[in-house]
C-alpha cells in the first residue's frame, strides 16, 4: 500500500466530514473526488482543494478574476438547498483561513455581544454613558445598495473586505454604540462571510448535528455530557463485548464504536457490540456517515431483534436447517445454485451467532438508550451480564428511571442502582467579558448506573427485607 | 503482571487488586491472598472465601455477636470505581468531568494524552483505558513515587503502544516541573520510560492535553515542542477560580490556540425514594374518628363527673376536657401510621415512587478550558495529487 | 385612579387594566373599554363580554372560519404575570432573580428600596407591591418618561407612604444617571416626586438598595449620603459578566460595605408530560405477530410460485420474499400504535407521568451581589440606660 | 408612649434574635432585661450591653482586669451547651468589632481557603512551587501550650491577639505554605475568637437555623430561593386574604407575615391568613420567635382543622349553641360563671368564623406546603379562590407536584399550571479567587404554579377534548 492519508487526521476522500459554516449551521458531506460542494450563499468550493489539510481547518472561499469560475455542479446532497432563483453557484477557490480565537464567536456568541478581541478598534467603555445618546437606526443609512453588495460578493472580495466596505459606507455607524456596532458587525459577518470549517465527523459533532436542527426527538434529547459520561461508567473498552439497546439510529453504535477503536477502520481490536433491536429489523442507519468498512461492521456489530434474543433457536433445529457442503460439492454447484448456497451458508451462521450471543455469551456492559418500559426490559437483558460489569441506561426522563431504580433496588442480582444528571454550561469565553452563555437547550437527559452482581446463596431471607440497601447499614470498615 | 484495568476477568484469582463494596461510600481496594482477611465493623472476610468466586459476587459472614449476616461484593476495579474508593480529601478529577473531557476529545486508541499533574491517578486510569498512550507528568516527588508505585501495580506502566489486542500497558509517568521545564521526557530523567537502543528523547505527540495545573499558563507555552504537529489537537485546563481562566485564556490566545471555550460540568447524583400517599379523606376519617372518641370520652366522663359531684357548673366540665381526656386510646383510625415507625415502601400504606438528590451536592469542581491547535497546516501536495490523478 | 397592582379586584371593570392570556408566551395587556375589541388571529374578542365577569373569566368565541370555539383568560395583572406579558427582548429581571433578591433582603411594608436603573420597570412592580416606597432611576430619558408614564397608569406614583391600609400609591421615579449625579432627589429634578411646601430635598433613607447598572462600582460611593443612617442596609448589584462582579467587589470593599457575596439563581421550569409504557412483552408478542403474517405470506406465496412456475430454485423463493412481500397488513397486533397518530394521554394506551424542561432554559441573567452596610454603629445611651432602668 | 428602640432595625429588650458564632453556627435567644448569654467557648455577655445598637452589629467580647468577671447566670435556653466541666462562663465586656468584608469568609469559606484582605502580608504566589516543598508539619512545632492559650483566653486579650502570639511561637508557620497557613489561620480564628453577630429573626434567618442544623425535613427540604419565589409568585401582598397549609411549624405562616407586616406587630395593615391543618390542633410553633403580639396573632392568623374547614356547621348550628345574652345580663354574671360565659362567647365566635372562612370567604391566593396527597388536596382547597388569583405548592418532591400538575391539566378552573425550581448558587466571593462554593446543600424543593379561572360555560365539550392546555392551540394575536 502506497502512503495514504489518515482520515482520523487529514481531510481525505470518501469520507464524511461535518462543515460548519458562518451561520453556525452544521453540514455533513462526503468528499467525493473531483466534485463540488456548495454551501448556498456561503458560496460552493471543490473538494479537491482541501483534500489534505489538518481536519479541523478553516477555509475560506473567495472568487478572483483569473480563476475561471466553474459553476457549481452540486452534489446530490445539496439538492435541497438550491431550489431557489441562483441554483448555481459558482465554485470559488479555497485558501486557509485563521480560525477564530474564542469557540463563542462562532458558536456560542450571546445576543448583542461580540468578540472583542477580533474588531480592535472598538473598545469596551464600561459607563452607563454609552447608549445614552442611542440612536435608533435602521437599513436607511446604509448607502451601498443590496445589489452592490450582491455584485461584491461575485467579484474577488472575502466577507472581511464586503464588511469593511458596507462600514465605510453606513453613514451613522460610528454613532451607535459600541453594543449596537458589534451586534451590527456580527450581523453582517453572519451574512457575507463565506468560510468554512472541515471537521472531523466524530460522534459528538455527529449528535450536535442534530440538536442544532432541532431534532432532540431523534438523538432522545441525549447531551454530549450524558453520553460521555455513559460510556465512562459502563467502563467502554477496546476488547469488551458489550449488550446494546439502541433507539437513537445507531447514534449510540456510533459513540460505542469510536471510543473502542478510534474510528479506525482497520483496527485490529476485537470488541464487539450486540445491538438488540425490537422491530424486525435493526435501526443502525447513522452508521452510513461513519468510515467504516462493511467488513468492519460486521466483524463488531451484531443485531439480533428482541424476539431472537430471548427466544432463540437451539443449535440443533439451527443445524436442522442447513447442512454444510464438503468443499467438493460446493466446487460442484454452479450459477444460481451456488449463491443461493453461500446466502443459506451465510444465513446460518448468522443464526448460530443469534446461539451464541443470546445464550452463550456474557457481556462486559450492558447500554441502553430505548423508549420500551425499562422495569420490563432491564432486568432481563441483564441476566447475560457477568458479575461485576456495570449497567448504565440513559432516558430522556427522570421518571422512567425512577421507575427502573425502584425496581432493581428490590432485585439482589443489581448493585446499589444511581440515577445521574450531568450538565455542561457553556460560558462566552471572551475576555473581560466572561459569563454563562444566557440561554441553553433544557434536556440532556438523565442515567441510571448499577453493577451486576452475584447474590450470596445462603443468607437471603435476611437481605430480602432490607430492600434499599442490599448490604448491610452503618456496617463500616474499622 | 496482569491488569485488572485493562482486562476483563471472571473470576478473583489470588493476586488480583479487587474492590470491595461495603456500601455506596465505602469501597476499599484489596489485594486477594491466600490467607488474606478483610477486617470490617462487622467481622472478617477470608479471603479465600472470595477466590475462585466470579467477580461481582456477594460475600456473606456472620456477624460477631448476634446472629445475623453481613455481606459486601467484591467487584474488580474500574477507573470509575477506582475514582469512588479514593480518600475524599484528596484532590480528585470526578467522573462528570474527565467523561466530558474524554468525550469532547473523542479519546480512543488513537489518542495519545499529556496529563499534567498525575496527582490522585484517579484520571490517569480513565485516560489510560482510552487511548493510545498516556504522558502524565507529576512534580511532587512522593507523589511521582507514589503514583508510579500504583501505576505498576496496576499494570499500567509500559511502553506499549501498539494497537493490538494485548493489555494494554500504556501509561509513562515522569517526575518534572513542567511549567518550569516543559514536557519532553530524556534518557537523563526520572521516568517510567524504556528507552530503546539509540533512543534519546520519547516521541511524544500528543493529540490530547489536560492540565490540571495552579498555573497552567506557565506550561502553555511549553506545549508546542512535544503536540502532534500534523492534526488538530486540543488542551483542556482544569482551574477552580475565575481569575486563573482568565489568564489561562491570555496565554492560550498568546500562543495561538484557538476555538477557547470555557465550560463548568455540574453532575447530580439522585436516590429513588418513597414517599406515602396520604389522601385528604383518609385526613378526614382520622379526624372525624378523632372527634368522635372524644366526644364519647367527654361524655363517659361527664356522666361520671354528674354521678360524683354537683358543684361545678356544666361549663367547666366542658372545658376540662382537654386536661382530663380519658385514658383510651387516642385514635383507633390510623392511615398514616401516626406515632408509629413505618420503614419507607412498608406494603400496608400506598407510596409515591420519588427522586432526592444528595444531601450534599459537588456544587464545583473546576472551571474547564478548552483550545485547539493546528501546528502545521500544510498539506503534502505530492501525495494530494498523487491521490487526484488515481481513478477512484 | 385605583391601581390594580396595589388592590385585588373582583370583577373585570371599564378602565381596567388587564391581561389576556392567550397562552403561556402570549399574554397582552389590555385597557377594558366599553366599546373595546381584542383581535386575535381566531377572532375578535368584545370587552363588553368581560365586563363585569369576574377576573379570571375564560372568554369564548366562535373562531374565524370554521365553527370552533376560541378561549382566552382574563386575569388581573401581578407583577409577575406583568414580567411574562413583556416583550422577551426586553432587559428583564426575571422572578427568579427578583424573588430572591426581595426575599434575601425581608422585603415588606417597612422596606423603603432604591432602584436603578428602572429598565422595563418589571422589577419595580414586584417592589412597590412590597414597599413602604420605592425609588427608582432611570438615566435615559424616553426610557424615563416611558416608566413614569406606565407606573401613572398602574397608579403606582405617589408619595403615600404611610402604613395604611389604602391602596399604596408609592413609587417615585426620577430621571438621573447615578454614576455621574448620585441618588439625591431635589426640587430642581426631573421627578415624579410631589414635594410639600418647604421641602427641598426628598428623605430616601433606604434600607435596600438595587443597582441594575453597567457600571456599579461608579454609583456605589454615591449611596451613604441617601441610605438609612441607623440601620443595617443591603445593596444588591445585578451585572451580567464575571469582570463586573470584580470592580464591584472592589469598589464595595473600599466604601466600606461587608458581608460581600456573590451567588447566581438558576431557574428552571418544567411541564407534566406523558410518557407510553411499551413493555417488553407487547413488543415481543407484535414481533411474533409480524413473524407469523410473514411466514403466512410466504407460504402462501410459495403455494402460488409452486402453482405457476417450475424453474426457480426452491432456495430463490425463500429468499426473495423481502421483495415479494404479500399485501395484506404487515401487522395485526399493535400495542403501541405504530404507524398512527397516537395523543399524548390516549387511554387506550398506559402512560407513565413524566416532566420535561423547557426546550430552551434561561441558563444565566446576571451575577447577583450582596454586601451590607450600618453606617452609624452607636447607640443611644440615654434611650437604652432609661429602657434598663424602668422595671420591666 | 415614650421614645422606643425600633426592633426591626435594632437590637431592643424581649425581642428574639438570632446569634452568628465564629463556628459558622446560629443561636436564636431572647434579650431579656439584665440577662446574659453563654456562647460556651466564645464567651458570654451582658444583654443590656447590646441592647440599642443596631441589628446587624458584632460584638467582639474581652475580659478586661479592672472589670468584674460576674460568673454567667446563664438562660435557660443555653442549658444543654454547659455540661461539661467549665459550666460558668465568665461573663465579658463587649466592644464593637467590623465585621469581615467577605460573606464568604465567615459562612461560605471553601476548606483551604482565606480571605486575602484580611491577612495582608499573606501573598497569592500563583505557581506550582507553591507546595514543592510542602513539609508536613502537625501540633508539635507549636510551642504555646494549651495551658498558655487557655490562660492567654481569659485574660484581657481578644482572639486575634492570641491568634498573632500563637502564630510568633509557631516556629514553622513560615515554611507552611501559603494555603496551610491560611488554613492554619483560619482553623485557629474559628477556636479562639470571641465574636457574635446579632441579627434579625428573620424568616430566613429563621430557615438557615434548621438547615444549618441539618434539621431539613422540619422545613420540608425548602430554600429561601424557594419560599421567596412563592411569595412573589402568590402575589403576596399586605391586603389579601391567603389560605395556606403549613406543615413546616409555622415557618410558612411566618414568612407570610414578614412579607405582609414587615415583622411590625403594631402594623394596621389588615390581611389575613388562614391556616387549614389536619390534625386537631394547628402546629405554628415557630411563631413564637416572631415578635408579634398575642393579639396581633388573633387578628391576623385563622387556624381550621380539615374537618371544621371541609364540613363546616351551618350558621343556625352554630347559633344554636349559644345566646349571647345581653349586657345587663353579662353585669349581672359573677365569677366562675362570668368567665365561662366569656369563653363559650370567644368559642362562638370562633365557630363564626369558621363559617365565614369555610364558605364565605373567596381567598386571594392558595399556599400550601403540606405533605398529604396534593392531587386529593388542592382541587379542593382551590375550590374557594377567587378567579385569576394564584396557587402555589411547595415540595420536597418534583414527583409530588408532577401529579398535581397532571390533576389540575385535566380541570379547566386550572390555568397552565407549571412545576418550578429555582437554586441559588453562592461563591467563594474573595477577589482573586473567586468561584462557586465546591459543596452545597442538595434539594430546596420545588413549586408547582397556577392560576385559578373560571371556565366559559358554553362550549365544554369542545375544550375537554384538549386536556394538555385548555387554550386553543397555535392562537396568536395578529
Amino acid at each position: 500500500m502506497t502512503s495514504q492519508l489518515d482520515p482520523l487526521k487529514q481531510i481525505a476522500f470518501n469520507q464524511f466530514v461535518i462543515l460548519k459554516l458562518p451561520s453556525n449551521n452544521w453540514k455533513i458531506v462526503e468528499l467525493r473526488k473531483n466534485g463540488s460542494i456548495s454551501l448556498g450563499k456561503f458560496g460552493a468550493f471543490q473538494v479537491n482543494d482541501v483534500i489534505g489539510y489538518p481536519l479541523g481547518t478553516t477555509f475560506e472561499i473567495y472568487y478572483d478574476n483569473t480563476s475561471d469560475i466553474t459553476e457549481n455542479e452540486d452534489d446530490s446532497q445539496n439538492k435541497n438547498k438550491n431550489k431557489n432563483k441562483n441554483n448555481k453557484i459558482p465554485v470559488g477557490k479555497v485558501r486557509i483561513m485563521e480560525e477564530k480565537l474564542s469557540e463563542s464567536s462562532n458558536n456560542n456568541l450571546d445576543e448583542g455581544e461580540e468578540l472583542k478581541n477580533d474588531i480592535p478598534e472598538l473598545t469596551n467603555i464600561n459607563s452607563s454613558e454609552n447608549n445614552k445618546h442611542l440612536i435608533n437606526i435602521g437599513n436607511k443609512v446604509q448607502k451601498l445598495t443590496m445589489a452592490e453588495i450582491e455584485n461584491l460578493k461575485n467579484k474577488s472580495v472575502s466577507g472581511d473586505e464586503i464588511i469593511a466596505k458596507i462600514i465605510d459606507s453606513h453613514e451613522s455607524f460610528h454613532k451607535k454604540t459600541i453594543q449596537s456596532q458589534e451586534k451590527y458587525l456580527k450581523r453582517k459577518q453572519q451574512k457575507f462571510a463565506k468560510y468554512f470549517t472541515v471537521n472531523y465527523l466524530s460522534g459528538s459533532a455527529l449528535l450536535e448535528y442534530f440538536l442544532a436542527k432541532g431534532d432532540q426527538q431523534r438523538v432522545m434529547d441525549m447531551s454530549q455530557e450524558s453520553v460521555g459520561m455513559l460510556l465512562n461508567l459502563a467502563n467502554i473498552r477496546s476488547n469488551g463485548t458489550y449488550l446494546c439497546v439502541d433507539e437513537t439510529g445507531g447514534l449510540l453504535v456510533y459513540f460505542l464504536l469510536e471510543r473502542m477503536f478510534g474510528g479506525d477502520t482497520d483496527s485490529k481490536l476485537d470488541g464487539k457490540v450486540v445491538v438488540i433491536h425490537e422491530n424486525e429489523h435493526p435501526n443502525l442507519d447513522l452508521l452510513k456517515y461513519s468510515n467504516y468498512s462493511e467488513e468492519f461492521i460486521n466483524d463488531h456489530v451484531k443485531t439480533i431483534s428482541i424476539l431472537d434474543y430471548f427466544e432463540p433457536p437451539t443449535v440443533a433445529e439451527v443445524n436442522s436447517t442447513f447442512t454444510p457442503f464438503s468443499k467438493e460439492e460446493i466446487k460442484e454447484l454452479k450459477g444460481n445454485k451456488r449463491n443461493a448456497y453461500f446466502r443459506r451458508s451465510k444465513l446460518y451462521k448468522s443464526q448460530l451467532d443469534v446461539v451464541k450471543f443470546a445464550t452463550e455469551v456474557k457481556y462486559d456492559a450492558l447500554v441502553v438508550t430505548s423508549t420500551l418500559s425499562l422495569p420490563s426490559l432491564i432486568p432481563r437483558l441483564a441476566e447475560n451480564v457477568h458479575g461485576s460489569r456495570p449497567i448504565v441506561c440513559f432516558s430522556q426522563f427522570k421518571e422512567t428511571l425512577l421507575e427502573l431504580s425502584h425496581t432493581l433496588y428490590d432485585d439482589l442480582k443489581f448493585l446499589a442502582p444511581s440515577i445521574y444528571e450531568t450538565r455542561c454550561r457553556p460560558y462566552q469565553t471572551i475576555r473581560g467579558k466572561l459569563h454563562p452563555l444566557m440561554t441553553m437547550r433544557g434536556g440532556g437527559g438523565y442515567l441510571l448506573c448499577c453493577h451486576r452482581v452475584i447474590p450470596a446463596p445462603e443468607p437471603e431471607q435476611l437481605v430480602a427485607t432490607d430492600n434499599k440497601d442490599p448490604d448491610v447499614k452503618k456496617q463500616k470498615t474499622e | 503482571m496482569n491488569s485488572v484495568f485493562s482486562e476483563y476477568k471472571d473470576f478473583i484469582q489470588e493476586g488480583d487488586l479487587a474492590l470491595a463494596w461495603i456500601s455506596r461510600n465505602n469501597i476499599k481496594a484489596i489485594t486477594i491472598e491466600k490467607d488474606g482477611v478483610f477486617n470490617t465493623r462487622y467481622g472478617s472476610f477470608l479471603h479465600s472465601g472470595m477466590i475462585g468466586k466470579p467477580y461481582g459476587s456477594q460475600i456473606a459472614i456472620r456477624t460477631k455477636g448476634n446472629n445475623k449476616f453481613a455481606f459486601i461484593h467484591i467487584l474488580q476495579p474500574t477507573p470509575e470505581l477506582w475514582t469512588l474508593s479514593l480518600p475524599h480529601r484528596t484532590q480528585i478529577v470526578y467522573t462528570p468531568d474527565s467523561s466530558y473531557i474524554m468525550q469532547r476529545f473523542n479519546c480512543g486508541p488513537n489518542t495519545r494524552v499529556i496529563e499534567a499533574g498525575t496527582g490522585s491517578g484517579s484520571f490517569s486510569h480513565a485516560f489510560a483505558r482510552s487511548s493510545n498512550h498516556l504522558f502524565t507528568f507529576e512534580f511532587h516527588e512522593v507523589r511521582y513515587e507514589q503514583a508510579l508505585e500504583e501505576f505498576q501495580d496496576h499494570g499500567l506502566i509500559g511502553n506499549d503502544d501498539a494497537k493490538s489486542n494485548e493489555a494494554f500497558k500504556n501509561v509513562t509517568i515522569t517526575h518534572r516541573d513542567v511549567c518550569e521545564n516543559g514536557f519532553t521526557i530524556k534518557q537523563t530523567d526520572k521516568t517510567s520510560y524504556k528507552f530503546a537502543e539509540g533512543e534519546d528523547e520519547v516521541k511524544i505527540n500528543a493529540n490530547v492535553v489536560f492540565l490540571d495545573l495552579p498555573a497552567p499558563w506557565n506550561a502553555i507555552p511549553n506545549l508546542d515542542q512535544v503536540i502532534s504537529k500534523n492534526e488538530k489537537v486540543g488542551v483542556c485546563c482544569f482551574s477552580p477560580c475565575i481569575e486563573q481562566v482568565d489568564k489561562t485564556i491570555e496565554s492560550l490566545i498568546g500562543n495561538g490556540w484557538t476555538e477557547i471555550e470555557m465550560v463548568e460540568i455540574q453532575g447530580k447524583q439522585y436516590e429513588a425514594r418513597r414517599q406515602m400517599e396520604r389522601t385528604l379523606d383518609d385526613a378526614l376519617i382520622r379526624l372525624k374518628d378523632i372527634k368522635s372518641r372524644k366526644l364519647e370520652g367527654v361524655e363517659r366522663r361527664k356522666r361520671l363527673l354528674e354521678e360524683t359531684m354537683n358543684d361545678i357548673s356544666h361549663e367547666e366540665k366542658t372545658e376540662d376536657k382537654d386536661s382530663k381526656r380519658p385514658s383510651v386510646a387516642k385514635t383507633r383510625y390510623n392511615p398514616f401510621g401516626k406515632g408509629q415507625r413505618i420503614k419507607e415502601g412498608d406494603s400496608n400504606y400506598s407510596w409515591l415512587q420519588v427522586t432526592k438528590v444528595e444531601s450534599e451536592i459537588k456544587s464545583h469542581t473546576s472551571y474547564l478550558t478548552f483550545a485547539y491547535k493546528t501546528i502545521s497546516k500544510e498539506r503534502d501536495v505530492e501525495l494530494v495529487s498523487k491521490l487526484i490523478e488515481n481513478s477512484g
